[in-house]
């Protein structure tokens, strides 16, 4: 529906001779099961013997665990253990989450149960495991655990205060990481310029709701000890790793395996406690135990993410150019750093973030990330960004409107222009190539921009407020080990595919990338199909299977499309290769005379078809005989990928929205929003659409909706769907998004990431936007999620 | 997230019905559309030892022209309510207002009497058979009573309905072709709890309105009808002074009290915006 | 949560002062209320069945007493675990004064309710608070005399 | 209470005899004594859609509904749906406009939209969002979905003309 419409992109050089299928919007064919009720997600796996377990979780935010009694619950009927912090950590060691490159950082070691305190509402504590789910239920009611309640650290904003207690005294204080950045003349410029702007922001805890609650089944064999976790989970590579070191396993023995996932988003990259735990079961009891979190304790042990407040001002001059961005940026993270990739990131990425599309030259920010009782935070979709790009975006329309300049042209005045690149943004983030003029530029056509604001202007009058805002950002995709691997977090930023061709003359493809939904299986078959040369029915796809797909770092970082699918490029062309010299061979010609056409070995010059695949595979595999002796067969190649170019490579593009304010009401109706993304090479643009709308309307949803609210004493007063709004179809508008591709070449592929721009640019232009229609009332809200009350408190109608 | 065990038995008749209630007292719950119900019972934060269905009872079913009344059973779904044609002749804000409730699947299991029993300060019916001055009839072992909408919602989730009675239904005095009404509600997405609603009923002549009903719901612990309000804009000419007399009025009499998200202040606001619209609409109908 | 209150009772100071210290009356004052013990002059425990709509949970609860002056004020501590429901706690400060038409009950109350019941209950928390309250006071007055009238005031914040 | 009760329904198609749990409901009857994993459970308290089933022709709640209620019924999931009337359209639209990604809402989504279909054939964009509101979907930003229920409702429209 929405092609590319700034046509430059749609001229991009094929990567494959007879490309078919890169870069057309291709059904994703082996995603029909799941329309028809036949997904196999972990909930819809059965095992022979198999337990439930359910925990026991901490009711308050901060608490000495006195005494457990567990003698009622042990006697109810089908349980068939009960097991405490204490039992649990005799197999299973505690952990720190830390990241060497993240200086000073720090952080408490942390039990898969807890043993002595639980340190945030919600952390397990008791597992009770019964033969079905209803009766470990059963029993968990009778599970009494004494307890002192501790004193607990709410508000973020005081966690630092001398007198507020200390959560690990063993820390010194409540300060899990700082850093400061300063780059140019920040107060010289702040100093003499002739418009500063400055604005206080704040967003609320997030949880990501995965449709599909987190779950595992963890299956130990004591005969031949070796553990098989059937898990809900984007990093499968990872969590092998992990259960391997936490219980003193061999890498061989532990076989994680992700069949379908119902969403992750981030929810599923972290090694939980319950993870542990529900392993620790598994070798425990000799048997498969099943954990499926109930939506009650997803919202209590799902991590949250993006409890900010950050202080930010802007210099501009009079002629309109941005000098200098100064930040000040306050989160709070939970009481222990997630484990393995640490709760420090998501600060560190506002403070890298932060005035990302400009090209001013100063820069300053500050970071602290504290420790507080309530549930942990960490990556979570957009990581940072959506919190970076309001901050600037909200700080630049203060500016334009200051300097009385449109929004628009001042970003076009501003952004660092096309041929600039590869340079590097204030923060000192390396950009290799950008592409925000030309994103401005198709953003104004595809709204109609001019036409827009006369609209806006016509029904102002008739006291219709509605509001336009816009949202340039950049995007972090395609990470390097600088992310993970430098910091010693055993996370690989490398991913391998590895692809044969089978007898019958398919082509299957190991991916060690899995799917969560977002269309990666079919761009690999796509890029599979044109890389071998042959039909997308022909392809397989294998992925989240550690026994069989190789090593890699999986779904993250919007890193799917741009390394996994290097990795399948790679051992695709190989392959094609491969078995071109085979049929060199056996025709007895000479490699340049052949090409490979659709499944058939074909004359270079006449395009005669000489032998098709399905004879290729059966002399490969059957009659070896036929063929030379000092040859070698090799139809299953591997390949591995690593971007080593840049620590990132970022993406970049341009976000409108358009709404309409109710002022009596406060009520904010989203009339429609619009996407410019450039993500390079577009493999698929049906699914690269749907991808940035899914993201954007999750990053309405913080704008609007969606947050954790606590009470005094660290309590989640709304854990429930009923009162943490998620978007749902009612609400939300239609989505219009345009691409600009311009490739990366950090990559034969050139695909650069998509996962998360929607969400890292939906806040601030929905902000801009309910900001611009607020214009009349000379009134502002900078505060997220921006709720009816909240708006009618800035217009003091309460 | 399972429900503790109970036991069930899917009742035959209203007499079975009370005497089962009779002898379990607060053991025992009844299930209809069970909507609020079973969450309630899969979070465990209610276990009862019995459940009687009463989904079978015929006299507690069906929406049908009574004399001088419509009777809408206690067991009618909400998609009947939205669906039915005598709704939308006789007692049409009730046809406005079945669309705001929850979403489809609910609506078709949910029901009328449940939602008036729970009396769920944040639901629709109570709110609407305030408005339309329904009549509810209720059924214990000493017989049947009828008790008006306006005696009927007591307090938070408190009703007339005694713990030994049974609602089977409302009589609900049919709307005559000068019944004017506007179905106002606020929620933050379509289908949640209001932050505040507003089911109005009026008789309309020419620019007056009389027999005024202005039911306000979501703002307080009941639904709550703007008497005063009401008082002021009955039989005047509704003029754009007497709109905001009334507006007036009803934000001072009404006492709000706040949700998780929303403060009373945002409600006694809102109570207002929503009569305004509700008169001005009633006034161009 | 915060919960402020006022209530008229008609009963001297001395008699209300006895009721509010007499378990016996207390225990019928109590909605939900099931058992109630006087374990010392600081301590009493009951036993608990909330119900709010369609929710039931049974709470085992204690009260400590403190900073008694005799008939005239005393902060209480409580706690109240209803099992796997969650649990409510908080702590309140009761004062009472003679008054035209019998004793001033007047109580600044500080509750959180955790647990399942908090996580799932916040739309209505403090109106079902409140609503204990009150019901708890009318009970209260009517026990100290079946005839009284009461004035209500207060409101839940 | 430890009281089973014995239960019959026709669930897509086949007549199903059953003693269970009064507690059970619907959902984990269907999963787990009837091995249909189509519909999902996704939050057990009625909010997010993804256990919509059909009872005697309408959608329901799979978590707010009780296997015993159901006894005498006729109960359709998507299993049964599949490749029958609208559905098929349904699943080939949503399938052609990528109106899904993880597909874990799916089975939930595609039952609605197919009672939408049914009961309100001249809907219109705006009343396809309100009617699959009650439906939770993370991936999408239900532009896709809302496309692909056009699309069918748009065909049906022309071959009705």
């Amino acid at each position: 529906m929405n092609k590319p419409n700034d046509l430059a992109g749609l001229a991009l050089d094929p990567v494959t001779a007879d490309q078919r299928y890169i870069g057309e919007s291709e059904p994703r064919y082996s995603a029909k099961r799941l329309l028809e009720g036949q997904g196999t997600y972990v909930d819809d796996l059965q095992f022979p013997r198999m337990g439930h377990v359910v925990y026991w979780r901490s009711p308050v935010a901060h608490m000495r665990i006195i005494k457990i009694h567990s003698a009622a619950a042990r006697k109810m009927p089908g349980v068939l253990a009960v097991v405490d912090g204490v039992q649990m950590a005799t197999i299973c060691k505690p952990w720190v989450a830390t990241l060497s490159h993240l200086a000073g950082m720090k952080s408490a070691p942390q039990h898969a149960l807890a043993i002595e305190r639980a340190c945030w509402q919600g952390e397990p504590v008791v597992a009770v495991v019964a033969d079905t789910r209803a009766r470990a239920e059963d029993a968990l009611q009778l599970i009494e655990v004494e307890w002192e309640e501790l004193p607990a650290v709410v508000s973020m904003l005081t966690a630092l205060d001398p007198e507020t207690p200390l959560i690990h005294p063993e820390l010194g204080d409540n300060l899990c990481f700082s850093r400061t950045l300063d780059v140019g003349q920040v107060d010289e410029q702040f100093a003499t310029a002739e418009i500063v702007a400055e604005a206080t922001f704040s967003f609320g805890r997030h949880t990501g709701v995965t449709l599909e609650p987190r779950c595992q089944i963890a299956d130990y064999n004591p005969g031949d000890g070796r553990l098989t976790v059937y898990h809900s989970q984007q990093a499968p590579h990872m969590m092998q790793d992990l259960y391997c070191r936490q219980f003193g396993l061999a890498e061989s023995d532990v076989h994680v395996i992700c069949k379908d996932v119902g969403g992750s988003f981030g929810i599923k990259v972290h090694a939980y406690p319950d993870d542990f735990a529900t392993v620790g079961l598994a070798i425990l009891l000799g048997r498969p135990i099943k954990f499926v979190a109930d939506r009650l304790e997803s919202f209590t042990s799902d991590i949250h993410a993006r409890e900010h407040q950050v202080k930010g001002r802007i210099a501009v001059n009079k002629q309109g150019d941005i000098l200098a961005f100064e930040i000040d940026d306050l989160t709070a993270i939970g009481p222990y750093s997630m484990f393995p990739r640490t709760s420090a990131i998501e600060g560190n990425q506002v403070v890298n973030l932060v005035g990302g599309p400009y090209k001013h030259q100063h820069y300053r920010a500050q970071l602290k990330v504290v420790f507080q009782n309530k549930t942990p935070t960490c990556q979570y979709r957009g990581v940072g960004h959506p919190i970076a790009c309001a901050v600037t975006e909200g700080l630049v329309d203060l500016a334009a409107e200051k300097l009385q300049m449109d929004p628009l042209a001042f970003r076009q005045r501003n952004v660092i222009p096309d041929d600039a690149y590869p340079c590097s943004g204030a923060s000192g983030i390396k950009l290799e190539i950008l592409s925000h003029e030309q994103c401005l530029r198709t953003i104004e056509k595809m709204m109609n921009y001019t036409q827009l604001r006369q609209e806006q202007a016509k029904l102002r009058k008739k006291g219709i407020y509605r509001g336009i805002g816009f949202a340039a950002l950049i995007e972090l995709t395609n990470p390097s080990a600088a992310f993970y691997g430098v910091g010693g977090a055993r996370i690989a930023s490398q991913d391998g595919a590895t692809a044969r061709l089978d007898p019958s003359g398919v082509v299957s493809i190991m991916v060690g990338v899995g799917e969560q939904g977002q269309g990666t299986e079919g761009i690999y078959a796509q890029i599979a199909a044109d890389a071998v040369g042959v039909s997308i029915k022909d392809v397989r796809i294998i992925t989240g299977d550690t026994a069989v797909t190789p090593y890699g770092g999986g779904t993250w970082a919007s890193r799917g499309a741009g390394i996994g699918g290097e990795a399948v490029l790679l051992a695709a062309q190989a392959l094609q290769e491969n078995i071109l010299q085979l049929a060199a061979v056996i025709l007895k010609r000479d490699v340049a005379d052949l090409l490979i056409r659709r499944s058939q070995i074909i004359d270079h010059a006449t395009g005669q078809a000489l032998l098709p695949f399905t004879e290729i595979g059966r002399i490969a595999y059957f009659r070896t005989d036929t063929l030379p002796n000092d040859f070698k067969v090799d139809l299953m190649v591997t390949r591995h990928f690593a971007q080593r170019d840049y620590p990132f490579i970022f993406t970049n593009g341009v976000q409108a929205s358009y709404v309409e304010v109710d002022i009596d009401t406060g009520f904010v109706k989203l009339l429609k929003h619009w996407a410019v993304e450039d993500c390079g090479r577009v493999l698929n643009p049906m699914l690269v659409d749907e991808q940035v709308r899914g993201a954007i309307v999750q990053g309405i949803g913080g704008a609007l909706y969606e947050e954790c609210l606590y009470d005094d004493s660290g309590l989640l007063r709304n854990g429930n769907m009923a009162d943490y709004l998620v978007p749902m179809a009612n609400e939300m508008p239609d989505i219009e998004v345009a691409h600009v591709q311009t490739p990366t070449a950090s990559s034969k592929l050139g695909a650069k990431g998509a996962g998360e721009a929607g969400t890292a640019g939906a806040p601030a232009a929905v902000m801009n936007a309910i900001n611009d229609a607020l214009l009349p009332f000379n009134v502002k809200v900078f505060d997220q999620p921006i709720t009816s009350e909240k708006i009618l408190r800035t217009l003091g109608k309460i | 997230m399972k429900a503790a065990a109970f036991d069930y038995i899917k009742a035959q008749s209203v007499p079975e019905v009370l005497a089962l209630m009779s002898k379990h007292g607060d053991d025992a719950r009844l299930i209809a559309g069970g909507q609020t119900l079973l969450a309630t019972l899969n979070m465990r934060l209610s276990e009862p030892q019995l459940l009687i269905d009463i989904t079978q009872l015929a006299e507690l079913n069906g929406i049908e022209l009574s004399g001088e009344h419509l009777w809408i059973g206690a067991l009618v779904t909400h998609t009947e309510i939205e669906n039915s044609p005598l709704i939308q002749k006789y007692a049409p804000i009730l046809g406005a207002a079945a669309p705001h409730i929850a979403h489809r699947a609910i609506r078709n299991l949910g029901t009328w009497g449940g939602s008036l029993v729970y009396g769920d300060p944040a639901a629709e019916w109570p709110a609407c058979s305030l408005a339309v001055n329904a009549t509810m009839v209720l059924r214990g072992l000493q017989g049947e009573r009828r008790v008006l909408a306006a005696d009927f919602f007591v307090d938070l989730y408190t009703t007339a309905l005694a713990p030994d009675e049974i609602l089977m239904g409302t009589e609900i005095p049919l709307a005559n072709t000068k019944q004017v009404f506007s179905f106002q509600e606020l929620a933050r997405r379509h289908g949640d709890y209001a932050i505040a609603g507003l089911a109005a009923v009026a008789q309309k002549t020419g620019q007056t309105l009389t027999a005024c009903n202005f039911a306000f719901f979501s703002i307080a612990t009941t639904p709550v009808l703007a008497k005063k309000a009401q008082a002021i804009v009955n039989g005047q000419i509704l003029s754009t002074e007497l709109i905001a007399a009334g507006v007036a009025m009803a934000r001072s009499e009404i006492e709000t009290m706040d949700d998780i998200t929303n403060s009373a202040a945002a409600k006694t606001h809102l109570v207002g915006v929503l009569l305004e619209r509700a008169l001005k609409t009633m006034l161009a109908e | 949560m915060e919960l402020n209150g006022e209530q008229l009772i008609a009963a001297s100071v001395p008699d209300v002062w006895r009721g509010l210290n007499d378990v016996a009356i207390l225990g019928k004052a109590i909605p939900g209320c099931e058992a109630i013990e006087r374990i010392s002059s600081e301590e009493v425990h009951a036993k608990v069945m909330f119900k709010i709509g369609p929710v039931r949970a049974r709470f085992a609860g204690k009260l400590f007493l403190s900073d008694v002056v005799d008939e005239k004020s005393c902060s209480m501590a409580f706690e109240g675990s209803g099992g796997a429901a969650g649990f409510a706690k908080g702590r309140s400060r009761v004062e009472l004064s003679s008054a035209e038409g019998g004793t001033l009950v007047s109580y600044t109350t500080e509750a959180s309710i955790g647990g399942k019941l908090g996580q799932i209950g916040g739309r209505l928390i403090s109106a079902s608070a409140k609503k204990i309250a009150d019901d708890f006071f009318q009970a209260f007055a009517k026990e100290l005399d079946p005839t009284a009238k009461q004035m209500l005031d207060g409101g839940a914040t | 209470m430890n009281q089973k009760i014995p239960i019959e329904m026709i669930v897509n198609g086949n007549t199903i005899q059953a003693e269970i749990e009064p507690r059970r409901h619907l959902v984990d009857f269907l999963r787990e004594d009837l091995g249909l994993k189509g519909p999902h459970l996704g939050c057990e308290q009625g909010a997010c859609g993804a256990c919509t089933v059909r009872v005697d022709g309408q959608i329901v709640r799979g978590c707010l509904y009780l296997a015993v209620q159901a006894n005498g019924k006729v109960v359709d999931t998507v299993e049964g749906l599949t490749a029958q009337g609208v559905l098929t359209a349904l699943q080939n639209a949503f399938l052609r406009r990528n109106a899904m990604q993880c597909g874990f809402c799916s089975s939930g989504m595609l039952l609605s939209a197919a009672e939408l279909i049914e009961q309100r054939p001249e809907a219109t964009r705006e009343q396809v969002r309100e009617w699959i509101s009650g439906n939770y979907c993370r991936c999408t930003g239900y532009h896709s979905i809302v496309d692909a229920i056009m699309n069918v409702l748009e065909a049906q429209r022309e071959q009705t003309e």
